[in-house]
C-alpha cells in the first residue's frame, strides 16, 4: 500500500508577506518540501541606488513594519563606518532603549498574540482571551509599554522618525526618559509573571543539534547593535567578514533569498540563538527565574524559542531602567561625519535575529550598491530543514495535528508578523 | 465652573417622515425638552448621533411640530436619511434672520425658488395663506431639475387655490408625463405681471440661479435691489457667528443672514469666489 | 487712574513677578530645554525669562542669537483663552448631552509684548460678541503685564497698526527696560494697586522721562509698515474684484495656513465629532483656517476653491471686514504671519499693493 | 459587522497599527467580527464582508486578480496606508527599468513575476475610503472604525500638516533652520511627528487637499537646494501621487 501525504499550507507569509508550505511525502520519503515565499518583490536594494546616504534609514525601515528600528540601526551603522562617525555612549544608550522597546513590543506580539495560542490549541488571541483574560490583558499592557517607549523616543512605533545617521534628530531629554522609567517597575513585574506562565506551558519535546548564530556585544552585554558574529559551532567573525562566510541562494519557488554558512549548511538566528550564545549576559533576575523552573542555556528544542523570547522581554524591561538611570543628555543630538566614497557594513539584532546591511556610497554620499540580509531570509532554509527533521513524527499524526505541527515549527521562528502564518491552510492527503 | 451653553443640543423626536423626492424627506420634529421655535427664513441645527451638525431651514410649523425638509447630499444628511418615526435627534436653534414678512404687509409677494430652495420659502406661503388679508398678490415661481425633483407636489393644488395667487412651475428637463413648462426658473419671470413699486421678491436656490433671477428682476421687472431678498448658503460649523466659515464679506450668514436684503449683500454677492 | 511713570530696577521686576508666585499661573517668555524659539509657557521663576538673547526675524526666517532684546516666538496668548483643541460637549447614545466643565485658573501674562496685549483687546471684542464661554471664563481671570518694545524686529509694524511699541491700553502694568533702569506704568486700577505695594518704586525724574520718550520714539520709527490704516478698509475693497491683483499677491502662497495659526487674533475653528467605541461622542473644537480647502466647501460646490481667493479672504477679513464686524482692525502688526510664513510672503508689501492697486 | 483585513505588497506596518490598538483591540473584537485576518488568526471566514481593510500596493498579476475578488465581496472597501493609497515606497520602481531592478536584487531574475508598476488600489477598483500614511495612524484608524460603527460615513481632516504642527505647538523647522520641510503641502494625520523632533517632514501622508507642490519646490530652489535634491524630496513613499509626480518629473 503506497502512502502519500501531501501538506499544502497556503497562504504562508514572509517577513512582510505571503508564502506557503508544500510537503509531499510518499511511502515515508519526502518528495517535496518547500517553504515558498510568494510575497511581491519590492526591490529595495535597487531603488536605494542613487539615493542620499541620509535617506537610507527611513527607506529601509519600510521593509518591515514590525522591526523598523534594527533596519535603521544596521544601515546607520554601515554608513557611520564609512563616514568615520564614533557613536558616543549616550547615543548608544538611547538606541538600546529604543531597540529594547521594539523587542518588547514585537516579542509580546509574537509570544501572546501569535504563538501562545498554538500551545493551547486555539485559533487566535481572541480565543485565548476568553480562557485566559488576565494573561492577555497583561500581555497587551506589556506590548503597549514597548510601543510607548518607541513613541516617546521615536515618535511612533512603526517607522520611527527621530533616528538618523549619527544619532537622533534632537536631544532626547532626561525628563522624557524619566516618564518611561516611572512605568518600568510595574512592567518588570508583569514581565516576570508572564515569564513564569510561559515556563509552565506544555511544550513539545524535541532535541536537535543545530547551529545558532548571533552577535556578541563588544562590551559583554546582551547583544544589540554590532559586535562579533559567533556561533555554538565555533564561528567567530567580524561584521565585515559576514558576506565571505554566509552565502545567499535563491530557489525558483520563492521571492525571498535564503542563506547558509559556506560549506556547512543552514543555521538559526534569533532569540534562541542570542540566548544560547550569550546566556551569561542576560540579567541575573531573568536567569534566576529560568533556573528555578529548570531551564538554562543551551535550549536545544526550537519550540522553546518562546522561552528565549519571553526571557528577552523581561531582560529588556530591566535593562531599560538601568540605562535610563545612567543616561546623560548628549551635547549634540547626532554626530556629523565626513562624506566620502567607501564601503561599510553593519549588523544589529532584530527581534528575529541578525540583520546585516552593507553599502557602497560615492564621494557625494549617494548610494552605489546596497545589500540587505534580514533574519528571516537567514532562517528560511533552516525552517525547511527543521520540518524535514520532524517529518517522521508529522506524518504519523492525524491530519489536523500534523497541520498544526508544521505551522508551529514555522512559527517557532517568528518569521515576522506576516510570517507567523497563523492562517496556514494545510492540505494533507493520505492515501 | 463654566459650560458651553451655546452648544447644548436639545433632544427631539421625529414624529413623522414624508418622502418628497428620491433624495429629499420632510421631517416633523417634536421637541422633547423645551419648545422649538423658528420663524420663516430661520434655520435649526440638526444632529444625528455621532454624525455632526447640519443647518437646515425651517420648512413649516404644524401642531407645534417643526418641519425640516432635508436633501441627502453628504455624510450627515445621509445619516438623517436613515432616521425614521420615533428616532431621537439633537437640535439647537433657531438661528438667523427671517423673511421680510413685516415689510411685506399690503405688498405683493413674489417668490422665486429653485430646487430645495422652496423649503425655506414654504413657511412664507403658509403664512400668506393663513393671514391672506394682510398681504397683496402672491406669485410663486418654482423650478426644479426634473419633475421628480419637485418638492411638496402634493401641496401644489393647495398653493394654486390660495386666493389671488399665481403659481408657475417649470423643470429643466421634462419626461413623457410632463405637460408643464420646461426651462430654467428665470424663464417663468416674464409670465408674471410685477408692480415694481409694490412688490417684495424672496429668492432662494443655487447661487447661480439667484444671480440670474436677481438680474432679471431688476433689469426686466424694474425691481429695486432693496425690494429683493435672497437666502444664502455657506458652510456653517457653529451657526452662531463664532466659527468664521460662513462669512460673505463682512457678513456672517448665520447671524446677519441667511436672509439678506439684496441691496445690503450685493456688493459682495456679485464678486467671484468671495 | 494716575498714569505716573515709576522708576526702579530689575529687582522690582522680580519683586513684581514674585507677587504672583503661588497665587496664579504665570505665563511668560521662555526657551524650554532644547527649543529653538522663544515660547510662551508657564514660568516658575523670574530667572526662566531668557536674557542675553535676541530673535532675528525676517520674512520666512527666525533665529535666536546672542543679544539684548527679544520679541516673541510664534505662539501668542491666544492659545490660553482659545485653546487649539477643546472638548466642548460629550454626547451619549440616546442623545444625552453632557457639557464639559471649564474652570480656568487665575493667570498672569508676564512680559508679553504690547502687540499681544492689543490682540487680547481684539479678541475681547470678537469673543465677547460671540459669547464664547471658555474665553470669557478665562479672560475674567487674567492680569496683563506688558514689556514695551525698545527694539522692534524686522517684521514688526505695530506702529502702523497703533498697537505699539509702547502699550497704551488693555494692560494692568507696562514696564520698559532702559539702560539698566526699569520704568513702570499702571494701566488699570488693579495694576496701580500692585505697583503701590512695591515701595522702592519712585516717580521717574524728568530726565528719565525724556530718555524714555526718546527711546520709544526711535522704536516707533522702526515699527512702521509702508501703508497707513487711514481709510484702509475702503481702499482695499476697491480692488475686491481684481482677480489678477489677488493672483499676483498670492503668487507664492502655499495655502499652508501658518499665517492664520500664528496670528494672535484669528478665531476660526471647526468642530469634529470624535466617536468612541464605548458609544460616546466628543464634540471637539479645533483651530481652523480660511486656507484649508474644506473651509468654504459645501455639499455640492466650493465658494473659494482657489488659493488667491483664500488669500484675499484673509487679507480683507483682517484689514477690512473685521472693522465692519467688530469696529476694529483684525491685525496688531506683530509680524508673526510674515516671519512664520514658509514662503516668506511680506504681508506689509501686499497690503500696500492691494490698497493702491497695481 | 464582518471585517476582513487583506495585504498586498507592503511592510505590514499598517495592519500592525491595528494590532497596536492594544487597549481597544478586545473592545473592537467585541463590536465587530474579525472575519479574515491572516496575521492574527488561523480561523479564516469566507466573504462577503461588511468592511475590508486593504493594505499594500498592487504589484503582481495575482494581486490584481485578488483585488477584484475582494471588491466584489466587500460592501465597504477601505485602502490603508501609502502602499494601498499611493503605490507606496515600492512605486519608486515605476520610474525604472523593471528588468534592471530584478537583476540587481535577484540571482535568478527570470524567476520573478511582477507587474510593470506598483499602483494604488484606486487605479483598479472603486475605493470607498482611504486612510493615508506610511504608516497609518492608529488613532485615525480607530476614529474611522468608530465612525462606521456609529453609522456615519468616515471622515478625516485633509488640511496641511502645518496646521496640525501649529495646533500641537511645535516650532517650525523650515522657518527656524531653513530645512526643507514638506509640511506645507503634506496632509495632516501623523500628528506632526517630525517637527516635534525638529526634523523636516518627509511626507509620509502624501499631498494635502490643495497642495502647492511646484511653488514649494520653487521655494526650496531659492533656499539653494539642487534640482536633484528637490526631486528626491518628493520621491519617497508618496511619489506616485500626481502632485508629487509633477515635481519629480519637472526636477529630475
Ligand atoms: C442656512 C442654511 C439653511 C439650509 N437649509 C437646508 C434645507 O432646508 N434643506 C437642506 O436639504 N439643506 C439645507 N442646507 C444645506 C445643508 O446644511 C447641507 O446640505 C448639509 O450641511 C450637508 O451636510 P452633509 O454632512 O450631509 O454633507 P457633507 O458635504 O458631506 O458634509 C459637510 C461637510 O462637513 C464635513 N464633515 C463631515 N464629517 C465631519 C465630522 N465628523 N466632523 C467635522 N466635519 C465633518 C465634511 O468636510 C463635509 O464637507 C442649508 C444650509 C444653510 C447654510
Ligand atoms: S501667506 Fe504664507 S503662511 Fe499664509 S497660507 Fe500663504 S504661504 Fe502659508
Ligand atoms: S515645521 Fe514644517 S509642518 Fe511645521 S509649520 Fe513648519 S513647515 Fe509646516
Ligand atoms: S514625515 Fe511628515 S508625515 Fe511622516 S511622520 Fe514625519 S511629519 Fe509626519
Amino acid at each position: 500500500m503506497s502512502k502519500k501525504v501531501e501538506i499544502n499550507i497556503k497562504p504562508l507569509t514572509r517577513v512582510e508577506g505571503e508564502g506557503e508550505v508544500e510537503i509531499v511525502v510518499e511511502n515515508g520519503n519526502v518528495k517535496k518540501l518547500q517553504v515558498e515565499i510568494t510575497e511581491a518583490p519590492r526591490f529595495f536594494e535597487a531603488f536605494l541606488i542613487g539615493r542620499s546616504y541620509l535617506e537610507v534609514p527611513d527607506f529601509v525601515a519600510r521593509i518591515c513594519g514590525i522591526c523598523p528600528i534594527p533596519y535603521m540601526y544596521s544601515s546607520s551603522r554601515a554608513m557611520e563606518k564609512i563616514l568615520e562617525i564614533e557613536i558616543p555612549k549616550e547615543i548608544k544608550d538611547l538606541r538600546k532603549i529604543l531597540l529594547f522597546g521594539e523587542w518588547i513590543s514585537s516579542h509580546t506580539l509574537h509570544v501572546f498574540l501569535l504563538h501562545a495560542p498554538d500551545f493551547m490549541k486555539l485559533n487566535d488571541v481572541i480565543e485565548l482571551a476568553k480562557i485566559k483574560p488576565e494573561i492577555v490583558r497583561k500581555a497587551l499592557k506589556l506590548k503597549a509599554f514597548g510601543n510607548y517607549i518607541m513613541e516617546k523616543i521615536g515618535g511612533r512605533s512603526v517607522h520611527p522618525v527621530s533616528c538618523r545617521i549619527g544619532g537622533f534628530y534632537r536631544v532626547i531629554r532626561r525628563e522624557e526618559l524619566e516618564e518611561i522609567k516611572k512605568e518600568c517597575k510595574d512592567k518588570q513585574e508583569l514581565a516576570k509573571e508572564l515569564l513564569e506562565w510561559i515556563l509552565q506551558l506544555e511544550i513539545p519535546k524535541t532535541k536537535f543539534d543545530y547551529e545558532y548564530l548571533s552577535l556578541q556585544d563588544p562590551e559583554g552585554e546582551y547583544p544589540t547593535i554590532g559586535g562579533r558574529i559567533i556561533s555554538n559551532k565555533g564561528m567567530n567573525i567580524s561584521e565585515e567578514e559576514f558576506e565571505n562566510n554566509i552565502e545567499e541562494f535563491q530557489v525558483p519557488y520563492s521571492t525571498s533569498l535564503r542563506c547558509r554558512i559556506k560549506g556547512r549548511g543552514t543555521y538559526i538566528t534569533g532569540p534562541i540563538a542570542r540566548f544560547n550564545n550569550n546566556y551569561k549576559a542576560l540579567r541575573g533576575e531573568v536567569r534566576d527565574i529560568l533556573e528555578a523552573y529548570g531551564f538554562k542555556a543551551p535550549l536545544v528544542n526550537t519550540y522553546q524559542s518562546i522561552i528565549a523570547r519571553m526571557a528577552e522581554i523581561y531582560h529588556s524591561t530591566l535593562e531599560i531602567e538601568r540605562i535610563i538611570n545612567e543616561y546623560k543628555e548628549p551635547e549634540k543630538p547626532y554626530i556629523e561625519g565626513k562624506v566620502k566614497a567607501g564601503w561599510g557594513c553593519g549588523a544589529s539584532e532584530a527581534p528575529r535575529g541578525i540583520l546585516y546591511h552593507s553599502y557602497r556610497i560615492n564621494s557625494e554620499g549617494y548610494v552605489e550598491k546596497a545589500r540587505i540580509i534580514p533574519p528571516t531570509t537567514q532562517n528560511l532554509a533552516h525552517i525547511e530543514q527543521d520540518i524535514l527533521m520532524q517529518i517522521p513524527e508529522i506524518i504519523n499524526k492525524p491530519i489536523d495535528e500534523a497541520q498544526l505541527m508544521v505551522e508551529m515549527i514555522v512559527r517557532n521562528y517568528d518569521p515576522c508578523i506576516s510570517c507567523s502564518v497563523h492562517a496556514i491552510k494545510v492540505k494533507i492527503i493520505k492515501n | 465652573m463654566m459650560i458651553y451653553e451655546e452648544y447644548i443640543l436639545r433632544r427631539a423626536l421625529i414624529s413623522k417622515v414624508t418622502q418628497e423626492t428620491k433624495d429629499t424627506y420632510t421631517y416633523h420634529i417634536k421637541p422633547l425638552e423645551s419648545e422649538i421655535k423658528g420663524a420663516p427664513g430661520q434655520f435649526n441645527i440638526l444632529y444625528p448621533y455621532g454624525g455632526g451638525e447640519v443647518p437646515i431651514s425651517v420648512s413649516g410649523i404644524e401642531n407645534g411640530d417643526i418641519m425640516h425638509t432635508v436633501r441627502f447630499v453628504g455624510a450627515v444628511t445621509r445619516m438623517l436619511s436613515k432616521m425614521r418615526e420615533g428616532s431621537v435627534i439633537g437640535l439647537r436653534g433657531p438661528y438667523g434672520s427671517i423673511w421680510p414678512l413685516n415689510e411685506s404687509k399690503n405688498q405683493d409677494i413674489l417668490i422665486v425658488a429653485g430646487g430645495i430652495g422652496l423649503a425655506p420659502l414654504r413657511p412664507v406661503i403658509m403664512e400668506v395663506k393663513k393671514n391672506r388679508a394682510e398681504y397683496g398678490r402672491l406669485m410663486i415661481l418654482y423650478g426644479a431639475r426634473t419633475p421628480q425633483d419637485l418638492l411638496y407636489r402634493r401641496e401644489f393644488e393647495e398653493y394654486s387655490k390660495i386666493e389671488d395667487c399665481e403659481f408657475h412651475v417649470t423643470v429643466d428637463k421634462g419626461d413623457e408625463k410632463w405637460t408643464g413648462n420646461v426651462g430654467v426658473v428665470t424663464t417663468l419671470i416674464p409670465k408674471v405681471e410685477v408692480n415694481p413699486k409694490n412688490t417684495i421678491a424672496m429668492v432662494c436656490g443655487p447661487e447661480t440661479m439667484m444671480i440670474f433671477t436677481v438680474k432679471d428682476l431688476m433689469e426686466k421687472k424694474g425691481l429695486n435691489e432693496s425690494r429683493i431678498y435672497i437666502s444664502m448658503e455657506r458652510r456653517m460649523r457653529c451657526g452662531i457667528g463664532q466659527c468664521g466659515h460662513c462669512q460673505v464679506g463682512p457678513f456672517f450668514v448665520c447671524r446677519d443672514g441667511p436672509v439678506f436684503q439684496y441691496s445690503k449683500i450685493k456688493r459682495y454677492f456679485e464678486v467671484k469666489y468671495i | 487712574m494716575k498714569s505716573i511713570i515709576m522708576m526702579g530696577t530689575e529687582n522690582e521686576l522680580r519683586t513684581l513677578f514674585d507677587k504672583f508666585k503661588g497665587k496664579a499661573t504665570i505665563i511668560g517668555p521662555k526657551i524650554p530645554n532644547g527649543e529653538i524659539a522663544i515660547r510662551y509657557c508657564e514660568l516658575n521663576d523670574y530667572s526662566e525669562i531668557p536674557r542675553e538673547v535676541e530673535d532675528d526675524q525676517e520674512p520666512g526666517k527666525y533665529k535666536l542669537m546672542q543679544g539684548k532684546f527679544f520679541r516673541h516666538g510664534f505662539d501668542s496668548p491666544k492659545k490660553y483663552m482659545f485653546p487649539s483643541t477643546l472638548k466642548i460637549i460629550r454626547v451619549e447614545k440616546e442623545l444625552e448631552v453632557k457639557p464639559y466643565n471649564y474652570d480656568p485658573k487665575e493667570t498672569v501674562f508676564f512680559a508679553i509684548k504690547p502687540c499681544d496685549a492689543a490682540a487680547i483687546k481684539i479678541m475681547d471684542k470678537t469673543f465677547t460678541w460671540n459669547k464664547d464661554a471658555y474665553y470669557n471664563a478665562q479672560r475674567g481671570k487674567i492680569t496683563i503685564i506688558v514689556e514695551n518694545c525698545i527694539k522692534p524686529g524686522k517684521t514688526c509694524f505695530c506702529a502702523t497698526m497703533g498697537t505699539g511699541p509702547r502699550a497704551t491700553e488693555n494692560f494692568d502694568i507696562a514696564y520698559t527696560k532702559i539702560n539698566g533702569k526699569v520704568l513702570f506704568e499702571a494701566g488699570s486700577i488693579k495694576g496701580e494697586k500692585i505697583l503701590m505695594e512695591i515701595e522702592v518704586l519712585k516717580p521717574a525724574s524728568n530726565e528719565v522721562i525724556i530718555e524714555f520718550i526718546k527711546v520709544m520714539d526711535e522704536a516707533y520709527e522702526k515699527a512702521k509698515a509702508p501703508f497707513t490704516t487711514i481709510n484702509l478698509p475702503e481702499k482695499l475693497e476697491i480692488n475686491i474684484a481684481n482677480e489678477n491683483l489677488w493672483k499676483e499677491l498670492s503668487e507664492k502662497c502655499l495655502g499652508c495656513g501658518n499665517c492664520t495659526m500664528v496670528c494672535p487674533t484669528c478665531f476660526c475653528f471647526d468642530i469634529y465629532d470624535e466617536s468612541h467605541l464605548d458609544e460616546h461622542v466628543d464634540r471637539v473644537r479645533y483651530w481652523d483656517s480660511c486656507f484649508t480647502y474644506r473651509y468654504a466647501e459645501v455639499a455640492r460646490g466650493h465658494f473659494r476653491p482657489e488659493i488667491w481667493a483664500m488669500y484675499r479672504q484673509w487679507i480683507l477679513h483682517k484689514f477690512s471686514y473685521w472693522k465692519k464686524q467688530f469696529n476694529i482692525l483684525g491685525c496688531v502688526g506683530c509680524g508673526r504671519c510674515i516671519t512664520w510664513c514658509p514662503a516668506g510672503i511680506d504681508l506689509r508689501e501686499n497690503v500696500k499693493k492691494a490698497s493702491i492697486g497695481v | 459587522m464582518k471585517i476582513a483585513i487583506f495585504k498586498f505588497a507592503s511592510c505590514s506596518g499598517c495592519q500592525l497599527e491595528l494590532l497596536n490598538l492594544e487597549e481597544e483591540l478586545l473592545e473592537i473584537a467585541g463590536k465587530v467580527e474579525i472575519a479574515y485576518f491572516v496575521e492574527a488568526s488561523r480561523k479564516l471566514m469566507k466573504g462577503p464582508y461588511d468592511i475590508s481593510l486593504v493594505e499594500g500596493s498592487v504589484s503582481t498579476p495575482e494581486q490584481l486578480e485578488e483585488l477584484h475578488k475582494i471588491r466584489e465581496e466587500s460592501k465597504y472597501l477601505i485602502a490603508i496606508g501609502s502602499c494601498a493609497t499611493a503605490g507606496g515606497i515600492q512605486a519608486l520602481r515605476n520610474w525604472a527599468q523593471l528588468e534592471e531592478y530584478k537583476k540587481i536584487v535577484y540571482l535568478n531574475p527570470e524567476w520573478i513575476k511582477t507587474l510593470e508598476k506598483s499602483t494604488p488600489l484606486s487605479e483598479h477598483v472603486k475605493v470607498d475610503f482611504e486612510i493615508r500614511g506610511c504608516p497609518i495612524n492608529r488613532k485615525q484608524l480607530l476614529w474611522v472604525l468608530s465612525q462606521i460603527i456609529v453609522g456615519r460615513e468616515p471622515f478625516l481632516p485633509t488640511h496641511s500638516l502645518c496646521i496640525q504642527c501649529k495646533i500641537k505647538g511645535y516650532t517650525c523647522v523650515l522657518v527656524t533652520r531653513g530645512e526643507p520641510c514638506l509640511g506645507p503641502v503634506v496632509m495632516a494625520g501623523c500628528g506632526a511627528l517630525c517637527p516635534s523632533f525638529q526634523r523636516p517632514c518627509y511626507a509620509c501622508y502624501g499631498p494635502s487637499d490643495l497642495p502647492q507642490t511646484i511653488k514649494l519646490a520653487q521655494q526650496f530652489t531659492e533656499k539653494g537646494l539642487s534640482k536633484k535634491d528637490i526631486s528626491l524630496l518628493f520621491k519617497k513613499c508618496e511619489s506616485w501621487t500626481p502632485k508629487f509626480k509633477e515635481v519629480v518629473e519637472k526636477y529630475e
